[in-house]
């Protein structure tokens, strides 16, 4: 059996990093799909929040992990704008205040905290499943992380799951019609196009992943042979 | 892509700052976080205006910054919402403690930004009422989706409750002045050629010389239809009587009127549009007791034009009267 | 060919149809022959101020009638100089016993169709005098060619002489003051893209991507020089400092400075070259005392800009600074 | 020997409307040839005011040709606008001048009608030969038609010499760098093109040859049988 990750400082800055590369990787692709159905700028709004999160990160030292994701939120809130800053932004803020005072998270407590974090998101758009936003990326995912976990599956494993609930959810977008933000306005024209929030949700899900794994693999090389 | 920009990652601070070069006597801006604030702010005792958006609707918002009109205007980056921190500095640069109006374009977006930092506001003890703009009849109103977006009809709601609170009305009383705004006014535009953001360089969707959009926002997007191109006249039928029958405008009503450029269309083809609008108010009985024909709420540089209506009274004729000096808007 | 148009025949006369019903206080229309004119002419004993030209220019120069600018404007085809019967109808329309002034663009057409009607006017004993405008640095200024054309600067010319003759000046004095007026300015334009005039369906010229015109004029003309694509800050530095070197602007001068959109640009980014222009002026010693950024002579849809400077001194700012009541201008 | 034309008022009405005709046919060209070194508008211009010469010439009935010249020449000075209304004006204006009073012209009396007519142009836009304008074709025409005449040649003759003149000084102007009106902006930029202005002088003189040369024709074929 794998050995139980650290959810700590190191990797949640691991996923940042990795989500923010993500972000500038696909910046024009969010921004193409978003041209399809919306006003042509969710690339462009995330790029410029990641970059400043990563710029944030590189010297960031604190290992409260309700610190961190305050100063996560925060920056996504103050730099990206549009509908995607306070979605995001509240989404850290909300797995902030869930890991108030903690250094490290077990399993349960990192599912919680992102279940928190995308029950912000709900919240704060009021976008239920099928509207065709991000919602139908992340919802998806932390509902199936949660089920892993209570299957007793690794959090490596139960965020693969997570990541493929995210993947298909981000899919299922293509065919609906939009009911919430900007893409709603095309009514029946917004049929066809994938929802670039929920792109870019996935990339989200998926850096988390990547982060949890390679934390995993790292410590289970570590363990053996433990300094 | 062809424009007169340096890079396209500073179109926005370059153009505040020549802004404020050009306009020293009425306002001054602030950067990081953006924002463009009346020359006089803050002002005791009276309700600060403050509106914000994407960039790239010049002259809106910051162009209507100025005596009896804004207060202050957020500017966030091309097509894309502001923040709460722009938003919040500027209700601190602007309260003079009688509180601050929000006029709130409804964007998914603007919403949460602005709600977000109305709720700042309020935490540190800034009095704060939003006005909701939605008066765009293209997109359709339903409790199942985002709802209309606030377009044209915003010009009309910055001028007025900037005379109001100019009068030294309260914030309730001016919040009050704009709401009724809000419910008496309808938009609809149309687009001949799309617009292409700096930052992207590319045209958000493309048109046939023989094709247009009907029922287009202020951010590029496609509109609800596309058409083979109709002439001006044929063009304004469609607007105009689906603005008529939303509200609905009635024989006697009385109304301002806007055809506004949405930015690459000569005042020339603007003038041929009011032209069979006032007539086809004369033929329905609808007064148009004010107007305002010209670039006002644009979206970069694409052709094509909308129109917007607001059914007034006497009261609201006189806030639209009063006195305002801005830059693109004073009398 | 995407306009808002129903015929191109008809472009004229429609638009200024919809510029009488939109500003019906300021001014009304008269057709064949076509002339706008101010709501209250002819004024007893005040010197009618008087310009025209081709449409396509718009505002220039229908959208600057009114108190404090000019009494008349005579509004030929598109790019196309009116006909002397339009100006001295037009003459007639205004003449209130002090004589008119005629501030006329040089262009052959203009001069020949304003000088036949000044010699008409005077037959029937209207006493006019005419300011010529040639301020286009872009082209030699030399005995044996048509001379530099005249572009931005008339709009300065409107405004000065409008507010001497609104002053009671006598017609010598009015006239006196816009030749000043037309010694101290200078201006030069680019495109990013040609213009197409409705008759014609098709651009006067066409540009690369990546391909501009500096030193065009403002009839869809190609310009002196087909260069590439420059950076906004690099295009201002060339007509700035064409501008500069030829009047010359020196260290100590004070200037009103106009940037101004050629009618497809977006007035975002002509901040950004008026934020470059000052800084150039401020880098030379020359004081902006005063500015216009927006579309004022257009041509059409072309995108692109032109800079106007004019030298000034207290007097002329204060003829500046005068009241004005027009569509297009108003403090 | 060709009996000499009697240049009256149907000869002359049959001119305009043969140069409205070409006109009208060849707007298109004449504006394409503006569009090259001026404002895309001579042909528009000139259609403009012929076509309106047209319609007041239908129901002419004045056998005064001072009156008939005066009519066309103002007719073209109200409704053409731009350069080249008053100076094909003043050309009319100046035959009108030279024709008061007299309901018919003799060649050489025609000749110098023209000629007062192109000396006109000449006074009024102050262009001279090299210039690029009208007067490159207008010149060499009433030139070698007072020369031809004076060489005894029939009017008919003499025209079509002027005609061939006309079209060389119309293609002398390709060449050219324009020194007066809005071709002279364009600088050395301005060579290469044919000037609007040339062509459609051109096409005056050809329809003054055609209907001149017709008439006589017409004469000729009705004088052997009179009436
Ligand atoms: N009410 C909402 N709830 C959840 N997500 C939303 C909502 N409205 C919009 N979104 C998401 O935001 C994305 C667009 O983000 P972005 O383009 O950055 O902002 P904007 O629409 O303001 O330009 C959409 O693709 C969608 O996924
Ligand atoms: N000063 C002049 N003298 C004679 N002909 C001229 C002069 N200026 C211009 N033209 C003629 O006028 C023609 C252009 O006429 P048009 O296009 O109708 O007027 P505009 O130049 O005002 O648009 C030119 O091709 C030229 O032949
Ligand atoms: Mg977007
Ligand atoms: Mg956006
Ligand atoms: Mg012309
Ligand atoms: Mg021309």
């Amino acid at each position: 059996m794998i050995s139980n990750v650290r959810v700590e400082s190191a990797v949640l800055i691991d996923w940042m990093l990795r989500f923010a590369d993500k972000i500038v990787e696909n910046k024009e692709m969010l921004t193409a799909l978003d041209a399809a159905i919306g006003d042509a700028d969710h690339g462009i709004n995330m790029a410029r929040g990641m970059e400043e999160v990563r710029r944030r990160l590189a010297t960031y030292a604190d290992d409260d992990l309700g610190a961190l994701f305050k100063t996560i939120g925060m920056t996504l809130l103050s730099k990206v704008g549009g509908a995607s800053g306070p979605l995001y932004g509240t989404l850290f803020l909300r797995m902030g205040v869930a890991s108030v005072g903690k250094s490290e998270l077990t399993d349960g407590q990192f599912a919680a905290a992102l279940a928190a974090g995308v029950d912000g998101v709900r919240q704060r758009g009021s976008a239920r499943l099928g509207d065709k936003t991000m919602v139908d990326a992340l919802l998806p995912a932390v509902v199936t992380l949660q089920q892993a976990l209570d299957d007793h599956a690794s959090l490596c494993d139960a965020m693969e799951a997570a990541r493929r609930a995210a993947e298909e959810g981000m899919k299922a977008t293509i065919p609906m019609q939009a009911s919430k933000g900007r893409a709603s306005y095309l009514g029946p024209r917004s049929i066809g196009h994938q929802d670039p929030g929920a792109t870019s949700a996935y990339l989200l899900i998926l850096s988390a992943a990547e982060a949890i794994c390679h934390a995993t693999r790292s410590d289970a090389i570590a363990e053996p042979h433990p300094g | 892509m062809k424009k007169l920009i340096n890079d396209p990652s500073n179109v926005v601070e370059e153009s505040m700052k020549g802004l404020a070069r050009a306009h020293a006597d009425l306002l001054r801006v602030h950067f990081d976080p953006n924002y463009v604030v009346r020359i006089d702010a803050p002002r005791g005792g009276k309700v600060g205006v403050i509106s914000g958006g994407g960039s790239g609707h010049e002259p809106m918002h910051s162009g209507f910054v100025g005596y009896g009109m804004l207060d202050a205007a957020c500017p966030g980056p091309i097509f894309t919402s502001p923040t709460p921190e722009q938003v919040v500095a500027a209700a601190h640069a602007v309260n003079g403690g009688a509180g601050v109006l929000f006029i709130v374009k409804n964007y998914t977006g603007d919403i949460l930004n602005f709600d977000i930092a109305a709720e700042l506001c309020r935490d540190e003890g800034i009095e704060v009422e939003s006005v909701l703009i939605h008066d765009d009849v293209a997109v359709e109103d339903s409790l199942y989706t985002a709802g209309r977006r606030g377009v044209g009809l915003t010009i009309f709601a910055e001028k007025i409750c900037g005379a109001a609170a100019e009068a030294g009305l309260s914030l309730a009383q001016v919040a009050a002045i704009g709401r009724t705004v809000s419910e008496r006014g309808r938009s609809m535009g149309m687009a001949l050629t799309p617009c292409i953001v700096p930052a992207v360089g590319q045209p958000t969707f493309t048109l046939k010389e023989d094709e247009m959009e009907i029922g287009i926002g202020i951010h590029g997007e496609p509109g609800r239809q596309r058409s083979r191109l109709l002439r001006a006249d044929e063009i304004t039928d469609i607007l105009a009587t689906t603005i008529f029958d939303d509200l609905p405008f009635r024989h006697g009503s009385e109304a301002i009127v806007m055809v506004n450029g949405m930015g690459g269309t000569p005042l020339m083809e603007l003038y041929i549009v009011f032209r069979h609008l006032a007539e086809l108010c004369d033929a329905r009985g609808i007064a148009i007791r004010r107007s305002l024909v010209g670039n006002y709420i644009t979206s970069l540089e694409m052709a094509g034009c909308s129109i917007t209506m607001m059914e007034v009274d006497d009261e609201l004729l006189r806030w639209w009267d009063a006195p305002v000096r801005t830059p693109a808007l004073r009398w």
